[in-house]
């Protein structure tokens, strides 16, 4: 197959998924009568946007600030490569595919400190700081969740992980692992309860503080692209991927994708917003070692029980 | 024809080297000193990987002697940039020509 | 075919490799500087897949980008670099020739009286090298020559033979089996370097860093406002016309030229 | 929009900039000992009802200094009120506060009554303090609407914005549309309230009590505002405050959330009182000449929703001579840069908000 499909394809998929994630966003905060809005509002948006000036603050590191929102899109459309949509349809496959995921988003996050640092104001650097700060606080958990359904699967590739759950969906023996996983992407995407870095009248927009027009636009879908491929890689580690009776396997990956990114949106909105320092203590006070408690809870019952892993 | 073989690559490793020893010799601020430690340490690495590729590809042994050095290279840089911290919060700097405490 | 496609990547991922690192030396902003050792070690990542060392390609990107270069970052931007281009600026406003960082060098001997001495100052501020950088570039250059040298003249065992285990796996088996004591050691220096970087980096709070004027409250001073020098009340406490913190009356006196310096 | 008796040359003054330096604390004192930012919030922010420009300090996440600049929203009703009629200021004291109008008014009319010696029945004074009390209510319930928006919230927003709806319906049937024309000088208020309408009323205290008995064990929203923004009771009483910002540190902590609590507490308070009082009937009697006052000097206090809201007047006869406002919000306004210094950057919105600051009124 050739590269520049796959790309082409990837792309658009990105900003299809980019979309469904504005739209279900929106849901969740009007409510399912204001359907025609919501689907609405996100294109009347990136019109405005579009059309919007591309100002350039004073004093703006230029390259950093011109080149963060595609080094953000980048990393992400990378990333997307490896989740597996069906039995055979996937970028590519390699033997280290969870690893790879976790490894080409670290642009992304280097991206989004670019871009608050660059723009050379002092809402941009506060943003910046908090950003890193979520940043640091939630890598380690993610990376203990993943590690569950990496041990029972014996596979890092992200196929055999699908695979592996066709008798069992993880989720069932590895709840705490998913929630988990659950509340790092929730910290990883800035969203509600956990987007001070970019909320708050205080900070005006805190890390996309000076973007504007165009850019704005290519953050907004990187930030949402982002959800919709940690949602998508949540189903593949904990919700058994493509795999469903009836349907074929996209149509299954899209619907048990669409849910959970429902659930995690909407559940979301009904917490009030956690300070910074707050999501510090969360992520390593809490967080941390009750994703150590469920390394070790993983193994135990793979031990016990060594028909589960099949 | 053949794809670069050793000696390329274990040059390239040599002026990585280089610029690390220009860096930790001349750096003033010691998170830039830190950094080209990092260069000097990639080097190495590099080297190492370039001889298990092309002496010894069967034993994996180099590989994870890489990793270790990685490994060791991060633990490095955390408690630098602690010490770093430290350091900065005493003295409100981190230039090092200006940390001349310990000097005779 | 393959051949020369191998040699044109691994040239353009060396350059890469070797400029970004040399342009870390060069560049005058300490964040660029981390952006370019970052860049630096993708394009080694680069050359360790061209080797078939793709799982180390994977840690050095983890390790070095995702973790460590998010320190540096954080570091910089909590030490210095106030964000954008202002180093750049001030170089465009003081006129200084040459490229980036070389511009920005120690000045040399001792200081100049009169006029230039404070020009002299705001150099030996912002210089991002010590007066040493002559001999570092020697020595660099004189230890890179050597290398060199012993390594094209030395006879190295070559194997022919290509790799064709699951690197992944076999790396795994080995750290678990024969190398179990090196991971495990490796696994205490980083329990270790957490230890040691939280006790460093803990805040000390000294006795010394409070004002003198709060320890040294006790009930016989005057105490009065810096901003109203007609409130005056024999303990510490709030001004009752604006609210601030009340200072003993003589130490406000003697700063009172300097306007709200501390004790 | 009313159209201000103003002369040519009256011109509002100007926003007021304090000029005194800020007190930075050292660099040994700091968190972080590098370059400290400054940020601009405002003018137009959603802290407060109104503009108010506030500047921060900041040592990385830490406030070390503020500065507000006040004045955007200043008219001058004060001294508009002595170029004005009696029954023209009647509009212009209802202007003071235009979130709460029956307060201002009430006030100067309470006042202007007294210039006229003449004593209001208790049966009139109960239906007025029915209606102060339900405005209050009024602004409690909006202001929560907003708070929860800062707090992102969804849960106590979407519970919040239906008081407001269900206020103004009973509003609705009291009064007609506007409240305000209802407070003249020597007359009584309004009519009995509907049995279902107090009923209503009475419902709405009940589910008020019920929701901060909720948010009282709510953990989540103690994590955000439990703790942060105390003020001492003796601090606000010294500057003038009043009102429930002044209740919460004298019968609570002092903080964010005690304040959020003790609005809903005095708003459930509040509406049971309206409901007993606007049930008894009114006296419709109209004195002679309510538009005019004798000489002399008087001064009236009513609890408004932020605080006590007070005119002092002085006529020569004629007109009013000397006019002067006691306005809660700028008691407070004062407070904002000792209350945020030490505080967090990401904290200082809930802080400010958490004041209920109505700059028209505190600006006067």
């Amino acid at each position: 197959m050739n590269t520049f499909g796959v790309a082409l394809l990837v792309v658009w998929s990105l900003l299809i998924c980019a979309y469904g994630i504005a739209v279900l966003e929106r849901l969740t905060a009007l409510g399912l009568r204001h359907f025609r809005a919501a689907v609405l509002l996100p294109l009347a948006e990136t019109v405005a946007l579009l059309r919007q000036e591309n100002l350039v603050p004073r004093g703006a590191d230029r390259l950093l600030f011109h080149s963060a929102p595609l080094v953000a899109l980048t990393s992400i459309a990378l990333a997307a490569l490896v989740i597996p949509l069906g039995p055979a349809l996937r970028g590519f496959d390699p033997s280290i595919g969870l690893f790879y995921f976790i490894v080409v988003l670290g642009p992304f996050v280097i991206a989004m400190m670019n871009a608050g640092w660059s723009q050379n104001s002092p809402e941009g650097l506060s943003g910046t700081f908090r950003a890193a700060a979520c940043l640091i606080s939630y890598e380690v958990p993610l990376g203990f969740a993943v590690i569950g359904p990496v041990m029972a699967a014996e596979s890092l590739s992200t196929a055999r992980i699908v695979e592996a759950q066709t008798g069992l969906w993880y989720v069932v023996w590895q709840p705490l692992g998913f929630l988990i996983y659950a509340i790092a992407a929730l910290f990883m995407t800035y969203r509600r309860p956990f987007d001070l870095p970019q909320a708050g009248s205080e900070l005006a927009g805190g890390v996309l503080a000076e973007y504007t027009g165009a850019r704005l636009l290519l953050f907004h879908i990187a930030l949402n692209a982002l959800f919709f491929l940690l949602t998508a890689m949540g189903v593949v580690l904990f919700f058994g991927g493509w795999q469903g009776p009836g349907l074929p396997g996209p149509i299954w990956f899209l619907v048990k994708t669409v849910a959970l990114a429902t659930v995690l949106l909407w559940g979301g909105r009904f917490l009030p917003r956690v300070r910074h320092d707050q999501m510090l203590s969360l992520a390593w006070k809490i967080l941390l070692p009750a994703s150590l408690v469920n390394v070790a809870l993983v193994g135990i019952l793979i031990l016990v029980f060594p028909g589960e892993k099949s | 024809m053949n794809g670069p073989g050793l000696v390329p690559y274990l040059i390239t490793s040599a002026l990585l080297f280089g610029i690390g020893v220009v860096g930790v010799l001349s750096q003033r601020n010691a998170v830039m000193v830190l950094m080209s430690v990092e260069i000097i340490l990639n080097a190495a690495i590099l080297n190492l990987i370039a001889f298990w590729r092309f002496v010894r590809p069967d034993n994996f042994d180099a590989q994870v002697f890489a990793i270790v050095a990685v490994t060791i290279g991060a633990v490095e840089m955390a408690a630098g940039l602690g010490l770093m911290l430290l350091v900065f919060r005493q003295r409100g700097s981190t230039n090092v020509d200006q940390l001349q405490e310990l000097k005779l | 075919m393959s051949g020369l496609i191998e040699w044109i990547l691994f040239l353009a991922l060396s350059v890469l490799a070797v400029g970004m690192a040399a342009s870390m030396l060069v560049t005058m902003s300490m964040y660029r500087a981390g952006l370019a050792l970052m860049s630096s070690f993708v394009a080694l990542a680069g050359l360790f897949i061209l080797l078939n060392a793709d799982l180390l390609a994977a840690i050095q990107v983890m390790m070095n980008v995702g973790g460590m270069l998010v320190m540096v970052l954080f570091m910089v931007m909590l030490m210095m670099d106030p964000g954008g281009e202002m180093m750049w600026d001030m170089k465009r406003k003081m006129h200084m020739p040459g490229p980036g960082a070389l511009s920005m060098t120690m000045p040399r001997g001792a200081p100049p009286s009169g006029k230039e001495r404070q020009h002299h100052q705001m150099m030996v501020d912002m210089a991002m090298s010590t007066a040493q950088l002559p001999w570092a570039l020697a020595l660099g250059a004189a230890s890179a020559l050597v290398l060199i040298v012993l390594v094209v003249r030395t006879p190295w065992p070559f194997s022919s033979v290509q790799p064709t285990q699951d690197a992944t796996g076999a790396v795994g088996t080995l750290l678990l089996s024969r190398y179990m004591l090196g991971f495990e050691g490796a696994a205490f220096l980083i329990l270790a370097g957490i230890a040691g970087a939280v006790i460093f980096a803990r805040r000390e709070r000294a006795p010394t860093s409070r004002p003198a004027a709060a320890t040294a409250a006790s009930g016989t001073k005057i105490f009065t406002c810096p901003m109203h020098e007609e409130v005056r009340q024999s303990g510490p406490g709030q001004c009752p016309l604006c609210g601030m913190d009340l200072t003993p009356a003589t130490e406000a006196s003697v700063h009172h030229g300097e306007g709200g310096g501390s004790a | 929009m009313l159209a201000l008796p103003l002369q040519s040359d009256e011109v509002p003054p100007e926003p007021r900039v304090e000029e005194k330096a800020l007190p930075l604390p050292g660099k040994q004192e700091r968190e972080i000992a590098t370059e400290l930012m400054v940020m601009s919030l405002g003018p137009v922010q959603p802290l407060t009802a109104g503009p108010l420009r506030l500047l921060f300090v900041c040592d990385g996440e830490q406030i070390v200094a503020v500065q507000t600049e006040a004045g955007y929203a200043a008219r001058g009703v004060a001294r508009a009120m002595t170029h004005a009629t009696w029954r023209e200021s009647a509009a212009l004291a209802s202007a003071l506060d235009p979130l709460a109008p029956i307060a201002g008014r009430l006030a100067y009319v309470s006042a202007l009554e007294q210039l006229q010696h003449w004593d209001p029945d208790p049966s009139t004074l109960h239906q007025r303090e029915a209606l102060l009390a339900f405005e209050r209510v009024e602004n409690h319930v909006s202001w929560l609407v907003r708070f929860a928006e800062f707090l992102a919230d969804d849960r106590l927003s979407i519970t919040a914005r239906h008081f407001p709806v269900r206020l103004a319906e009973v509003g609705a049937v009291l009064w007609g549309q506007s409240a305000v024309e209802w407070i003249v000088p020597q007359s009584g208020v309004l009519s009995p309230l509907p049995h279902t309408q107090k009923r209503m009323l009475e419902h709405l205290a009940a589910e008020l009590v019920a929701l901060r008995g909720r948010l009282e064990g709510n953990r989540a929203l103690a994590l955000r505002t439990a703790g942060i923004g105390l003020l001492a009771a003796d601090r606000l009483r010294a500057v003038g405050a009043s009102g429930p910002v002044l209740h919460a540190s004298e019968r609570r902590q002092g903080d964010v959330l005690s304040r959020l609590l003790m609005r809903l507490e005095e708003a459930a308070d509040d509406l049971r009182y309206a409901a007993r009082a606007a049930v008894m009937p009114s006296v419709a009697e109209q004195g002679i000449a309510p538009w005019s006052a004798p000489p002399g000097e008087t001064a009236v206090t009513v609890a408004g929703p932020r605080g006590d809201i007070g005119v002092s007047l002085a006529s020569d006869g004629e007109n009013m001579c000397r006019v002067t406002w006691r306005r809660p919000s700028a008691a407070l306004l004062g407070l904002i840069p000792e209350l945020l210094t030490g505080q967090k950057l990401a904290d200082a919105e809930t802080i400010v908000a958490s004041l209920d600051l109505a700059m028209a009124e505190a600006d006067g």
